[in-house]
């Protein structure tokens, strides 16, 4: 189970704050296809990835258990 | 006490100076950053802030370890505010204190920089006639290479 | 409301701020310069400021002036203490808003450059073994006419 | 009758923080040469000068009625 968070746009696009995925280990870039081939995830390209609080590229991996959380530009300060 | 936070609140910028008083201090700076009312010509009634709390915060610890590496002597706090935010209200306050003035405005802006290149944190301007959720990287030029610069780097 | 003054008590940051807020604003920063207690390993045991009051605070006026020439919509508020100042407290707060924030870096720290320069205030360090006047301009570089910057010019 | 202000360690020095003196016209220049030669004033040539809360040069003039200050090396902030 992956817990994936959504924030700004993406969680108002989606209309959730967070869903929970049944996956084995993967990557961040394997990840991304597999959502935007299940869902609608217009702005999914331009988010930034955080991995349990971490921000990761999109060779790192992800397992059960882990947080995934997309990022858009932030725009804090 | 924390030095680095995320808050529903009004802050108060007294507060956060108190946190970064020393007596080897010589300069304290702050950095108030407050809702404007006119942005090129658009009038914004408020402001919706949304924070990814844990790691914001994290992020803002990480930012004033930053600090200390490269400004060896400074004390950090920084206090950012998330939920609904009307014209002038505090969005964010960063004080520094330095035993020398140079490294407190330094390491200030420094810091509002990298809050606004890495820290999870979202705005949603409110105008009159729409809204939109504003990303400050995508204004400008879009990650390079679809990352943010998270390695600490020179400012823009 | 004066925005330059000359004060015999204690200063308050956030009364400072409050003179420069304005719904234009999107950034303020403030300078607060607090009384150390090392210096290149001597230390202070308290200060002693001493200034020509009426020209002090037409000298820091002068210094707005400059800055609003510069820094157009920028809004600047100063305070200076003078008498008897202990280990921390606060000699001096500079406050600059400004629609956009590099603007208020910029112009507060060419405020306290400035006021090092030509606000006639004095300082006398006491320390445990001694006492002295201390003269900026001196340690640094003698005038080199005879006379310091009065002309606006780029900071050092 | 000029007024002469003196402050930090001018004021020490000479024990007052005010004097008058009975001059006509004269300039800067000379008005430091008098007081050199009329009083002990080891830090004076390291003042500056006001006249009238103005900075002010060694070739401007002082009249009668006007507050010339000596201003030693600033250190506020």
């Amino acid at each position: 189970m992956i817990k994936i968070l959504l924030f700004a746009q993406l969680q108002e696009e989606f209309g959730v704050k967070d869903i929970e995925i049944n996956l084995m280990e993967t990557t961040v870039s394997q990840l991304k296809e597999i959502l935007k081939a299940n869902f609608k995830f217009p702005s999914l390209d331009h988010c930034m990835v955080a991995i349990n609080e971490e921000y990761a590229m999109d060779f790192d991996t992800v397992q059960s258990g882990d947080t995934v959380a997309f990022i858009p530009p932030v725009s804090g300060g | 006490m924390k030095l680095f936070e995320i808050v529903d609140k009004p802050i108060e910028v007294e507060q956060v100076i108190a946190k970064v008083e020393s007596r080897k201090a010589g300069a304290i700076t702050t950095f108030t950053g407050v809702v404007r009312e006119w942005t090129k010509g658009k009038r914004t009634l408020f402001l919706e802030y949304q924070a990814y709390v844990p790691m914001a915060e994290k992020m803002l610890a990480k930012i004033g370890d930053e600090i200390q590496r490269k400004w060896p002597g400074t004390i950090v706090a920084i206090s950012h505010r998330i939920g609904r935010l009307d014209i002038s209200d505090i969005a964010v306050v960063i004080a520094v204190s330095s035993p020398h003035r140079r490294a407190a405005y330094e390491a200030n802006e420094y810091a509002i920089e990298r809050i606004k290149q890495m820290v999870p944190i979202w705005k949603k301007e409110h105008w009159e006639n729409g809204e939109a959720w504003i990303g400050d990287q995508l204004e400008n030029v879009p990650y390079p290479d679809g990352k943010p610069n998270i390695a600490e780097g020179d400012m823009k």
